[in-house]
């Protein structure tokens, strides 16, 4: 296994007066694809937002590509190449969704700046948004915004995704396209942290699985490990199989 | 091209309807001609005091009340520039004249800008996105700033004349048109076009606003967005710095309370204009300028209220005012 | 209940608020004079004399609070003030209910004088009619044509309404009244130009105008003067707001006060300690505030030293006192201060920074007919 | 008893009820406490205040509508007084006759401007109101004939209550100096009885399920639709309650002053002294309203008091003086607002109560 | 029955639900499913009054609905979850129930009596936040829950109207897997009260399949398919457009 990208160690972090998480300790190794599984309120979110420096850890560290970055700013975080996709999906519903991918390309003045290939791939991933370019992104459908959210993660190269739940709300369809496209990006050196419930989707893509609970990381390892074992899997994430796909 | 096919027009066509409708109303075409250009020139004097305010209520959604106090310091600013530069002011010459006005206005934005950096930092940073807040802190701020004024400046009225070559009107048959207002014009639309470029031609425009949704979002894709707030909030300050010297030359005095007493007008104009759209900014403050004079020839006691009349009518037909921005 | 050995005078005016820079010009004057008037003692009949200074902040409310709290609580004898004609008339009835003097300095509506005046209130300071009046024998020539441009309130058309009692030979042909606060009065001048530019005669344009922004700055910029022969006529102001009137030279009018103006010794001394102290002269208001201090002391040494309201009123009704406009005498039947005002032509000097008004002459108090307008 | 008199809705924090207490015994017993007149009337304007100050706590609080409009109310109250008073004599009937027009008025004019509220939005809205103040100042000042103008209306009340009337020869003899039981007395209790029931009620009116309906608004209204709730009927009820208590305001403002003028009743400074005091107090609890009227008043009547005070002291230091003289007291005022929105983001009674939940919560563990 | 006839919207050029007409019958669970922007939650703004028609109309036994405004639909009887979390963030869990429970008794306009007086609407809020497992989190304030735990508010809400017809736009989305069961044996629950018409927008097919007793297919705003669960799922339509399935895959299947 390669060295890791991204390092938590011991992260611990605070929401006013909460404790939240408790002794956060993760790899994720580069140019891989690491997914990160609990159930709800395990405080999956919580870690994403803090590595994005959205939350401040209280105790800990974070290393990217060697780099401690536990005290830095969330906007240089992101300037040393790491792109998030939050939970709620943080559209600008003011902003038309051309202009949404504007932002999100932050070395580009204008559109034209803007790698066409990479453009034209994602319009082929989500045909929705060609086709509502250059409507208000709040009036999108649920998956749309969704789409938006991905899109606007990847409309230039960065070295690492951090991604809540991009599948939620989305069809089977356009979930398949984005496994394709998540297995694109690794292969063109960008790694990747998924938070996922929909451990369909997250068997079929991950490298590696940490499952967190309560604030910790409680298990991590190899994902085909995790696929194989039903009982780990009935255990970690009560996952009676049966029940689904 | 798409954008002139996509443009909305219709409400910049207001400006040329309202001056029609007048004529008749009015009709000695020279009168209407009078009034018609000291109204767009009063239009474009009360746009360069609100222009800041667009910047810093319609895109950074900062309610701030205390505007007006950069306009009063800026036009205090130049009673002193003026004071040192007299022999300019006095002069017969307009080149010499401009040696006197250009350094008051720059004094003046460098001035209000710097107070607007210390606004930022202390009045306005903790309570973003806090409407109610806003409202109060920035009218203490206003009220402070305005005290602080009369304690260096005193209390009272001061004069701030005109510069000699800027005084008097051109005469266009039975119409007049002062010198000043000319000024006025070329000011205010290099305003405009610098507004509009910047906005419009870099992301700072779009960034102000996803920012105002989603600060979190926008520093997670890399902006700092702090930064970016201060530096429009320093923007809107020297711009009513400026805003404030014109208006301060316009009414040959100055007082403590002018800031105070042009708020409400500038909220109407950035309220017709629909928080955050420099145009829209300028279209209201054209049709506040010809309504105040056409119902001031007209019917002066209808005058009074003709600003609300417009900015009722206006919400009535555009609840949003006339270019809608953001969804507020 | 005066056997005190002070005598408490409560000065109430605006020290904050719009007319602040008036208030101040009201207290220093008022000072200045108690100083004068006892000889640098400030002792009266005995008595020290002791000054509450109160601020109404411009607002009726709190000056009608104000002066009751300073009759009942500061126990105060006499108060002089305040600045502005609405708080003035709200406080007429506690002068009233307390049965205390109120010497009414500079508010200048007529009705405090008028109707609503009651047997407390004096007054020293001018009041509407008579600065109609004076200005009425400046300008009121049977070639003359008015038009009057005036503030859209009580103290406007107070003023108009008296200038049409005095206008007698010359002709009023429009009143155009325009809000306070009025930033364009582009408006307002062009329906005054439409109905004075072909009459025939000398035109005017009569400015009755307080508060700032001003409209003298528009009439200059407009040219009226160069392109229809249309005047500007308007009386005094304060030194800031003469400024503009620098842009008409030869304009005339009749102003109440300016330092350069009465030639009498306590004018000279009233200049001379204010340029002493405040490195300028005095202006408009500081010579107010000096008449009520005049009036005030006048009053109590005739007394002497005896505060009682009744032999106070008694006393004032008819009095004469000097002051730096020259003598003035309380009116028995209304207890306005009659007194000269100063017709006057403005000339654009170099050395000072405002337009300066020469004396053309001298109007005397029984040169203009001031009605009595209360009903006794 | 005192709970349901309270609607159950008690201070959660003993030092919050203990202030309370103070408070509120201090004015039922000021004319006795704090002789003179000065001090009565701080203590009337505070009540008025308190009765403003609650009416726009449920606008603004509870609802979540940010109104500038609201002086335009207290002002036709307190005209509404004042005409009436002019036109037909110091009667009760006047007194009487001047309230209902005055709230009939109010009723008309809120019900519409509820309805306006609905077609735009928030910012839009308070920018409205603010632009509606001003031109009802405007017309009131316009409306001579009717209003006074700029002058205002002076005006006589009946008898019993006017300062001539004297319920004792004698004054009282206080503890703290002599009573004067006349008039001016009777219209202080009047006052404290007024507002009181009106505190009451208010407190009952939100405490109640449509009052949880309006916070509920305030939260999302796109989802108080959904549950069913007619947030136009809400909205505009809550408008009309608001602009009703706020017109009664204005009848004890001219009962107090017995003068009304623009300045005194319409003026946006009123409208701020209004935000800052529920700012201070504490949007959205009621109780805030006492606190912050105590604290707002007394601070603006005393403070060029304080300021003499403190110039005398530091006379010599260079600046200060100009800085500390009484003339410049609106700068410490200018000060309060923002020392005020800084240190107590939920207001005095937020304050006291979140201290009051965490030891709750640190007691409990 | 809820039924729609020719129900339509256009967004300027955009039509995002063209002519749908349907009938739901109580006791039936329809599943709507659909790729993302087929318009399936416009369908369901269009019956429950938070966008207007552009023509054609709603009726709920045989009342015609098409002209009232939201909340008058909801006192009607159709209830609703959003797609996209919903609540009062500052109230807490159980006031944001109690809300939900209070207008359903329609006490909302009682000015005088203090809300605590009536007892019996907190009790119901918290038996509904006891189904829906929440009542351990009934004071904490709605906006610190986890995405999974306000998905369940969501649901709790909706059940505390207790509507006629019940509408779940994605009520599982984001929740985890342990969790799902909870919501769907309160929608099997609700199947068995005969008297619900419950309709369903939900993206996992085994969750549609196990639940529905029929399904209907959007694309582009249109219905296209409509009928029984096995059937409706194995058609082409649905195989390509929806689950983006070659034929012959599906078919190996
Ligand atoms: N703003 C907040 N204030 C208080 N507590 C919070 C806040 N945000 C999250 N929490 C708490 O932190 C814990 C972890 O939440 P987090 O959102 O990280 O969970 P998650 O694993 O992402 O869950 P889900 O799968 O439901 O999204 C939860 O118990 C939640 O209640
Ligand atoms: N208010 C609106 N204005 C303009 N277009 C809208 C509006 N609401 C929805 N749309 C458009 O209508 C289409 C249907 O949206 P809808 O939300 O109904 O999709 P959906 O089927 O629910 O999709 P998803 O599965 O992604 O939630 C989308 O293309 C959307 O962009
Ligand atoms: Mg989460
Ligand atoms: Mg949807």
């Amino acid at each position: 296994m390669s060295e890791p990208l991204l390092k938590l160690e011991g992260v611990h972090t605070h929401i006013g007066a909460y404790h939240i998480l408790h002794g956060v300790d993760l790899a994720v190794p580069a140019n891989e694809l690491t997914m990160l599984l609990g159930r709800n309120g395990a405080g999956k979110t919580t870690t994403l937002r803090t590595i994005m420096g959205l939350w401040k850890a209280s105790q800990g560290r974070i290393t990217l590509a060697g780099q401690d970055i536990t005290a830095r700013a969330t906007p240089d975080i992101a300037q040393s190449g790491v792109a998030y996709v939050p939970e709620n999906m943080g559209i600008f519903s003011d902003l038309s969704v051309k202009e949404n991918m504007l932002l999100a390309a932050r070395g580009a003045r204008t559109l034209d700046d803007v790698d066409t290939k990479r453009l034209e791939w994602i319009f082929d991933m989500f045909p929705a948004m060609k086709k509502f370019w250059l409507h208000p992104a709040g009036k999108l459908s649920g998956g749309q915004k969704q789409m938006l959210a991905v899109s606007r993660a990847i409309v230039e190269p960065r070295q690492l995704l951090l991604i809540d739940e991009p599948s939620k709300g989305l069809a089977p369809a356009i979930i398949q396209n984005m496994i394709a496209a998540f297995k694109a990006l690794k292969a063109a050196q960008t790694t990747i942290l998924l938070v996922e419930q929909n451990f369909n989707f997250a068997r079929q893509l991950g490298d590696h699985v940490a499952v967190m609970d309560d604030g910790r990381v409680v298990h991590s390892g190899a994902m085909a490990e995790l696929a194989e074992d039903t009982a780990l899997q009935a255990r970690l994430l009560g996952l009676s199989l049966g029940a689904h796909q | 091209m798409s954008f002139l096919k996509d443009f909305d027009w219709r409400p910049v066509a207001l400006v040329p309807l309202l001056a029609a409708l007048a004529l008749p109303a009015v009709g000695s075409p020279s009168t209407w001609l009078t009034l018609t250009v000291a109204g767009l020139a009063m239009g474009l004097i009360v746009f360069i005091i609100a222009s800041g305010l667009t910047l810093v209520f319609g895109l950074m959604d900062v309610l701030n009340f205390g505007h007006g106090v950069f306009i009063a310091l800026g036009a205090f600013v130049a009673v002193s520039v003026f004071g040192g530069l007299n022999a300019y002011a006095i002069a017969d010459s307009f080149w010499l004249n401009l040696v006197a006005l250009v350094p008051a206005m720059l004094a003046a934005m460098a001035v209000a800008g710097a107070l607007g950096l210390v606004f930022e930092r202390v009045i306005v940073r903790p309570v973003y996105g806090q409407h109610l807040k806003q409202i109060l802190i920035t009218m203490g701020g206003m009220i402070i700033g305005e005290e602080l004024i009369k304690v260096i400046w005193g209390p009272g009225q001061l004069a701030l004349p005109l510069p000699e070559t800027l005084r008097g009107s051109f005469l266009i048959g039975d119409a007049s048109i002062e010198k000043y207002r000319l000024l006025a014009v070329a000011v205010g639309l290099t305003v405009f076009a610098a507004m509009v470029w910047t906005l419009n031609r870099t992301k700072v425009g779009l960034l102000i606003r996803a920012g105002v949704q989603d600060r979190e979002m926008v520093e997670s894709l890399g902006y700092r967005i702090h930064r970016l707030f201060v530096g429009v909030f320093v923007a809107g300050s020297a711009l009513a710095g400026l805003g404030g010297v014109m208006w301060g030359l316009y009414q040959q005095t100055v007082l403590p309370q002018m800031g105070a007493q042009v708020n409400v007008l500038i909220f109407i104009v950035i309220i017709i204009g629909g928080l955050g759209s420099t145009l829209g900014a300028l279209v209201g403050a054209l049709l506040v300028g010809l309504m105040a004079n056409y119902t001031g020839f007209l019917a002066p006691k209808v005058a009074l209220f003709s600003n609300i009349a417009l900015m009722v009518a206006i919400l009535l037909w555009r609840p949003q005012g006339v270019y809608p921005v953001a969804n507020r | 209940q005066s056997s005190k050995s002070e005598i408490r005078i409560a000065h109430i005016h605006s020290k904050t608020g719009p007319l602040e820079a008036y208030a101040k010009q009201t207290h220093t004057g008022l000072m200045m004079g108690l100083k004068y008037a006892t000889g640098g003692t400030m002792m009266v009949g005995g008595k020290k004399i002791v000054v509450i200074e109160k601020d109404d902040q411009g607002k009726p409310d709190v000056g009608k609070s104000l002066l009751a709290a300073a009759y009942a609580d500061d126990k105060a004898d006499i108060a002089i003030g305040p600045t502005a004609s609405p708080v003035a008339l709200a406080m007429l009835p506690v002068a009233e209910e307390y049965r205390k003097i109120l010497l009414v300095e500079p508010a200048v509506a007529d009705s405090i004088t008028g109707d609503k005046w009651n047997k407390y209130i004096f007054r020293t300071g001018r009041n509407s009619s008579q600065d109609a009046a004076a200005n009425a024998v400046a300008l009121d020539a049977p070639n003359n044509v008015i038009g009057v441009l005036a503030n859209d309130n009580a103290f406007g058309r107070d003023a108009v309404k008296a200038s049409k009692d005095f206008t007698k030979k010359a002709k009023i042909v429009h009143e155009e009244y325009l809000p306070v606060g009025t930033t364009d009065f582009t408006a307002g001048l062009l329906r005054l130009v439409d109905k004075l530019k072909d009459q025939p005669g000398n035109k005017y344009i009569s400015v009755v105008w307080s508060g700032a922004p001003t409209p003298f700055a528009k009439i200059a910029e407009m040219e009226l003067d160069k392109r229809y022969g249309i005047k500007l006529a308007t009386g005094g102001n304060i030194l800031p707001a003469m400024v503009a009137y620098k842009q008409f030279p030869g304009m005339e009018g009749a102003l109440y006060y300016y330092f350069g103006i009465p030639k009498n010794p306590i004018n000279e001394h009233m200049v001379a300690e204010h340029y002493r102290e405040f490195k300028q002269p005095p202006d408009f208001f500081t010579a107010g505030g000096f008449s009520a201090a005049m009036a005030v002391v006048t009053a109590l040494k005739k007394t002497n030293g005896d505060t009682n309201t009744d032999k106070l009123i008694q006393t004032m009704e008819g009095m004469s006192f000097d002051t730096p406009k020259g003598t003035m005498t309380f009116r028995k039947e209304d207890h306005q201060a009659m007194q000269s005002m100063y017709h006057f032509r403005i000339k654009a000097d170099p050395a000072f920074a405002w337009g300066v008004p020469e004396l053309v002459r001298e109007i005397k108090p029984e040169d203009m007919n001031i009605p009595i307008r209360n009903k006794r | 008893m005192l709970s349901r008199l309270l609607s159950h809705d008690l201070p959660r924090s003993r030092p919050l009820a203990v202030l309370l207490a103070l408070l509120v015994l201090g004015l039922a017993f000021a004319p006795f406490l704090f002789p003179g007149v000065k001090a009565l009337n701080v203590a009337a304007k505070v009540l008025i205040f308190i009765a403003l100050v609650v009416s726009f706590d449920l606008l603004l609080g509870y609802t979540g509508i940010v109104s500038f409009a609201h002086t335009m109310f207290f002002g036709i109250g307190a005209y509404g007084i004042a005409i009436s008073a002019t036109a037909l004599g110091p009667t009760w009937w006047a007194l009487i006759v001047g309230a209902l027009g005055a709230l009939l008025l109010s009723l008309l004019l809120s019900l519409l401007i509820g309805l306006f509220s609905l077609r735009v939005r928030a910012i839009f809205f308070a920018m409205i109101t603010l632009a509606v103040a001003s031109a009802f100042l405007t017309l009131a000042s316009q409306l001579s004939d009717i209003t006074g103008g700029e002058d205002g209306l002076t005006f006589r009340l009946p008898e019993l209550l006017s300062p001539g009337f004297a319920l004792m020869e004698d004054d009282f003899q206080g503890p703290f100096g002599p009573v004067a039981l006349n008039g001016r007395f009777i219209t202080y209790y009047l006052l404290f009885v007024c507002v009181t029931a009106m505190f009451l009620v208010m407190l009952r009116i939100v405490n109640s399920p449509f009052g949880r309906v309006l916070q509920a608004i305030r939260e999302n209204d796109f989802r108080a639709e959904a549950l069913g709730y007619r947030t136009v009927v809400y909205r505009t009820l809550s408008n009309v309650i608001a602009a009703s208590f706020a017109t009664l305001a204005g009848c004890l403002l001219a009962l107090w002053l017995r003068y009304n003028g623009p300045d005194t009743s319409l003026s946006f400074e009123i409208m701020l002294d209004i935000l800052l005091i529920v700012v201070i107090g504490g949007m959205g609890t009621l109780y805030g309203a006492i606190i912050g009227s105590v604290v707002f008043l007394v601070a603006q009547s005393y403070l060029q008091d304080l300021l003499r005070w403190a110039g005398a002291l530091t006379e010599g230091v260079p600046l200060l003086p100009a800085l500390l003289t009484p003339d410049r007291w609106l700068l410490w005022l200018g000060l309060l607002f923002v020392l005020s929105v800084y240190h107590f983001p939920t207001g005095v009674v937020g304050k006291l109560r979140e201290r009051a939940s965490l030891k709750g919560t640190k007691e409990g563990a | 029955m809820l039924q729609t006839s020719n129900l339509t919207v256009r967004f300027g050029g955009h039509v995002a639900v063209n002519a749908v007409s349907c009938a739901f019958e109580p006791g039936t669970l329809t599943a709507i499913v659909g790729p993302n922007g087929a318009g399936k939650t416009t369908y369901f703004n269009l019956i429950s009054g938070q966008i207007k028609a552009t023509a054609g109309s709603v009726t709920l036994d045989g009342r015609e609905l098409t002209k009232l405004p939201a909340p008058l639909r909801t006192r009607a009887g159709l209830g609703r979850a959003f797609q996209l979390t919903n609540l009062f963030p500052q109230l807490s869990v159980r006031e944001n129930v109690r809300m939900a429970v209070q207008a359903r008794a329609g006490a909302g306009l009682d000015f005088f009596r203090v809300w605590s007086d009536r007892k019996d609407l907190i009790e119901q809020a918290d038996r509904i936040l006891e189904t829906v497992a929440l009542i351990d989190k009934a004071e904490a304030r709605a906006a610190s829950l986890p995405h999974g735990d306000q998905r369940k508010l969501e649901v709790g809400i909706l059940m505390a109207l207790d509507p006629k017809v019940y509408m779940f736009d994605e009520p599982t989305a984001g929740m985890s897997v342990d969790e799902v069961p909870v919501i769907l044996n309160l929608i099997r629950q609700l199947k068995q009260d005969r008297s619900k018409t419950i309709l369903l927008v939900e993206h996992k097919m085994d969750v549609v399949r196990e639940l529905s007793d029929r399904i209907i297919v959007l694309h582009n705003g249109e219905l296209v398919a409509d009928g029984e669960p096995e059937s409706v799922i194995a058609s082409p339509v649905v195989q390509q457009a929806y689950l983006g399935v070659n034929p012959e895959e599906a078919v190996a299947a």
